[in-house]
């Protein structure tokens, strides 16, 4: 049959609804990301003692590291998702590119943890009385980059490690000193934020944010596929 | 597949002359080198410690290295030269992660400071536990490989960024305890013993890289003859 | 175009076991190669060779005039795998109209209905697949690979988990794919099976093939009794 | 064959050094659980200002929020394990009693949360500069008395949630909430310990564990037949 | 004890989807029940209700005198299923050993070695199963079921995957069993197959027997017209 194959970013949104579409078979996929995030934060909040520790020093550590765990959580799961009834040989022998592969899984990832922070922000904000008013915009800005980094990084060693034996367990090992230099930034430049500075102050942590997202977002699109070629 | 039957056991020469300028120049650091005025005896440390970062970053380096060529040339030579390397930084990473806080002690007063170097030193150490530990849990030895060598890629890559983002986060917020580490001023002699101390842990790095090579070699090998493969690929 | 599978001196190792050790042979328009052979012969890593999910140790593949894992290879490639390869959480339309998109087909729906009706599961296409029986899977897995209707179909044990009307099903499909000039490989332990449908029939053994020739002169009687011999 | 079926304990044992030995085929199970803890500590102390929050506010809630998260990825392997090939069903139609699963796998869970504890323990001193001294020993039993509670719990609820679809998701949202009464007292007690507070004044802390504990082991151990009989 | 297996009335629903549908029947000891059925018929949702892996909606199934899922019944059946219910990262030795001692064998590395040896499988026992070609996890899948060996199998599909050799080794293992006074079950979809064993042949559809006879007085042709028709 004369067919002509989705083009790299066609197949890449084939993919990620694909995605999103079995996330949200079961409405409550997404909806346990969300408990999960709302969850952790309260154990964030009763784990340290309120009185010795401010509510605005605390939150933007507790976002971040909760951001941090949720996506990895997500992040796991989208190619463990796959690997079940290998149903990845299939994405493999369809004349999709693999780089569609890995940007289809990361758009939904993406989807995914912007998702949970846009939820986990608000409810921050009221456990812990942040005043986010003017921050917000900016705030959104700094947690749309600082995903992309997440997503990138989270989204090919997922993949790598979805064939190990151990893949819960390299996941985190693998992707959490990578997520140092985007959490170190995003938290300060949070802090910073809802500290009511100004947003001149916070650049110089999005520049390396930005930074960042440029070369691993090329690199890990471009390593994704000799992870996989068998 | 370039693997022999096991080989030579006994002790390699480049080991053996490795290890004596190694005893030259702890000799020369300890008994003919004076000690440092305001640190005393806790300075002779720094023959350890700089020579053992060094040696480090020149181990982790060519692991990426070795790894980004191996993505083209598919020699299995390479995947075990990357994997010796990566372990020999990891020790020497240890070793001045050791020296380190068993200096800060008596020099600074505190073991352990959140400083941008200390803190990226400790980075590439896990980058690099993890780097080995991707490898003992892949099976397959090409996916290994492939896998280790993109692992080993990214760490590169990652290294400025992590240095950055902990030097800005430190000079935004300095803390006190943080002690001058850059002062030091050494007299020429103490520059001898410290060259002498680089390039022998230089040597030590090739005798040790030898030897694990060897060693991998063999296990491939007898890998191969053991298990059919059953854990290689 | 002549040769549309095209195995030439084939090897990959596994460690020091060579799974497929130097397999070379070509199929043309309406081939249809019954491979048989015992457990752990290497019939599964030669099929996965053919599909580009594994990269030979050495040798190489082509298929419909492309070296793998090019696309327009893998555009023209179909196949079943010991695996189901599907997505157990979506129904079985949702797969195939999923699949059916990934190889740009102008009528994803269309597409879908028809390979399931020819796999006789229309009936059942509105269920999660991880509820349906494991023939059922079976024959949904079939589905998928053959979808995009491929010139290549690789099909490991397809018969697996089949029952009668779905064996039909099944042979039948394989059929009309042969004689409209796809080539075929087949693998099954089931000689008859097999050389129902074959032009040509081959053994494996220990990552060769140790006997292969057209399947049009072949007595079944007689094949079965030196298959015995030349697996033993 | 006329055999003799172990006993529940005996049972119990065989599970969990089966468990311990899937988990240690590759040696390095082991060693990313602990890679994982140390950065999670790391991560932990670069999200938060440090110049705002100290160490000794921080070291109890760091603790006891990476113990949480590293003892719920080792619970969630361990059924998943279980579920790849239905070897789960092997084991259920063996006339091993059900409670022995639950005691087997609770066990190997056990011991890779103490495993990952004694490894944290001492580089959460070295990186927060605490000292330690005389708080080691009572901070052991207050690590001992926690895990027990920890790992009743996520046992139960892996168990349940492996064959869900959702298990990395939903087993963190079932399961933190009742983590949050052992967090709470384990964070305060050992808060109390490292600030060189009398033992005394942890034991309040500690009776709420023990309590825990006996009730939660008892219930989970009960529970999990029911979680099982399809 | 005269009745090893005994069905009553068993019905177990999914949904609305009544999988198993009143099933009724008793095996005795030497008793070999073929079961045929087309996909879907409730087949595999029946064994697993009879292994104790499924509760039953409403009846009782009891298992050498037990109801399920006690534990003296247990410790008797051995089950064969659709998937190979090992542990993939370690060996077959290992996976068989660990099976061994849960059934409290009193020598579990000789009760390995022996079970290996039936199926064949000795020589690539020090293999972690993943590494093992489908035949291969097969033949261990039923070595383990057979580890203890049981005085009731349940085996569905057993023979899926199997060579000649393997499928020898099975059928010699089976017939053994029922020899030995157990009773058996065998589900497959190959007439020939199951009536060679057979004691009793049993068609399902639709969740219940639609036909149950003693395989003594059966003619393969005339079963086999007459298994169509009624499956159609
Ligand atoms: C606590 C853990 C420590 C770590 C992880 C650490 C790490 C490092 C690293 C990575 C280097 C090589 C850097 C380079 O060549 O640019 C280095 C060199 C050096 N370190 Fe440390 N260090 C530690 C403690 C100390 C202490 C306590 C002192 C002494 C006060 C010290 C003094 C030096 C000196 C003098 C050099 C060589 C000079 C230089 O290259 O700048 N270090 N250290
Ligand atoms: N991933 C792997 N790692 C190591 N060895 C493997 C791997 N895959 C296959 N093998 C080995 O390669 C050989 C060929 O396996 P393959 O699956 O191709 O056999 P097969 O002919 O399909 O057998 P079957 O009839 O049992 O399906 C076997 O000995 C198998 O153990
Ligand atoms: N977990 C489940 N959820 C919902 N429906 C199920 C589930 N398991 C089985 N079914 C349905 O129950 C019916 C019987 O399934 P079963 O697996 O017993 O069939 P079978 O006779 O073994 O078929 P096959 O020959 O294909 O293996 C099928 O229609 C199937 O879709
Ligand atoms: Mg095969
Ligand atoms: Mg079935």
């Amino acid at each position: 049959m004369s067919t002509k194959a989705p083009g790299m970013l066609a197949a890449a949104w084939l993919v990620a609804r694909k995605d999103l579409a079995i996330e949200f078979r079961t409405k409550s996929a997404f909806l346990s990301a969300m408990v999960f995030a709302l969850i952790s934060l309260v154990i964030f909040f009763f784990a340290w003692d309120p009185t010795a520790v401010g509510p605005l020093e605390l939150a933007p550590g507790v976002l971040w590291v909760t951001f941090t765990f949720s996506g990895l959580l997500g992040m796991h799961r989208s190619f463990a998702v796959e690997s079940q009834e290998s149903a990845m040989d299939a994405l493999l022998v369809s004349p999709v590119p693999r780089e569609s592969i890995f940007l289809g899984k990361a758009l939904a990832n993406l989807c995914f943890v912007l998702g949970v922070q846009a939820v986990a922000l608000p409810a921050v904000a009221l456990f812990y009385n942040l005043p986010l008013g003017a921050a917000f915009i900016p705030l959104a800005g700094v947690m749309v980059l600082a995903s992309i980094g997440l997503v990138a990084i989270g989204t090919l060693f997922a993949g790598m490690t979805a064939n190990t034996r151990m893949a819960e367990l390299l996941l985190p090992v693998l992707a959490l000193p990578f997520f140092v230099p985007i959490v170190i930034p995003a938290a300060q430049a949070t802090a910073g934020l809802i500290a009511g500075r100004s947003l001149a102050d916070a650049w110089q942590w999005l520049r390396l944010l930005v930074a960042f997202d440029l070369v691993f977002a090329y690199a890990c699109t471009f390593a994704f596929p000799f992870t996989l070629d068998d | 597949m370039s693997t022999s039957a096991p080989t030579r056991r006994g002790f390699d020469p480049i080991a053996l002359i490795a290890f004596a300028i190694v005893v030259t120049a702890y000799v020369r650091a300890i008994w003919f080198t004076p000690p440092e005025m305001t640190q005393g005896y806790a300075q002779k440390i720094l023959y350890v410690h700089a020579p053992a970062a060094w040696v480090a970053f020149l181990a982790f380096g060519l692991t990426a290295l070795a790894g980004a060529f191996w993505l083209f040339l598919k020699d299995p030579r390479l995947d075990r030269f990357a994997e010796s390397s990566a372990e020999v930084g990891v020790i020497f990473t240890t070793a001045v992660l050791v020296t380190g806080p068993l200096w800060g002690k008596p020099v600074w007063g505190t073991w352990w400071t959140w400083d941008a170097r200390l803190t990226g030193t400790l980075f590439l150490w896990f980058v690099y536990l993890g780097y080995l530990v991707l490898r003992s849990a892949v099976d397959e030895r090409e996916m290994r490989a492939r896998y280790s060598a993109i692992l080993g890629i990214l760490g590169a890559l990652l290294i400025p960024f992590i240095h950055l983002s902990v030097y800005l986060f430190r000079t935004l917020h300095p803390l006190p305890v943080v002690a001058n580490t850059s002062g030091i001023q050494m007299p020429p002699v103490m520059i001898k013993t410290f060259f002498l101390a680089f390039f022998a842990f230089t040597a030590l790095y090739i005798a040790f890289v030898r030897v694990r090579m060897a060693l991998a070699t063999d296990r491939d090998a007898l890998d191969d003859a053991a298990h059919g493969g059953a854990h290689a690929g | 175009m002549t040769t549309l599978v095209e195995a030439t001196s084939l090897v990959r190792t596994f460690g020091a076991r060579r799974a497929v050790d130097g397999l070379s042979f070509t199929l043309g328009p309406g081939d249809c190669l019954a491979l048989f052979g015992p457990n752990g012969a290497g019939k599964t890593t030669a099929l996965r060779l053919l599909a580009g999910l594994l990269k030979p140790s050495s040798g190489s593949a082509r298929v419909a005039g492309a070296a793998l894992p090019a696309v327009e290879a893998r555009t023209r490639v179909g196949l079943i795998s010991h695996r189901i390869m599907l997505y157990d959480a979506l129904t079985a339309r949702e797969n195939l109209v999923f699949t059916a998109r990934l190889y740009g087909l102008p009528d994803p729906d269309a597409a879908a209905q028809h390979a399931l009706e020819a796999l006789r599961v229309a009936d059942r296409a509105e269920v999660p697949v991880r509820a349906l029986s494991r023939g059922l899977q079976q024959r949904v897995a079939i589905a998928r690979a053959i979808v995009h209707t491929p010139d290549v179909l690789l099909a490991d044990e397809p018969y697996t988990g089949l029952d009668e009307q779905g064996g039909a099903a099944l042979t039948a499909l394989l059929r009309e794919r042969r004689d409209a000039g796809a080539a075929l490989i087949v693998v099954t332990h089931h000689l008859q099976e097999g050389l129902a449908l074959a032009t040509q029939a081959a053994v494996m053994r220990a990552g060769r093939f140790v006997r292969h020739e057209p399947a049009a002169g072949i007595d079944l009687k007689q094949y079965a009794a030196e298959y015995r011999d030349l697996v033993a």
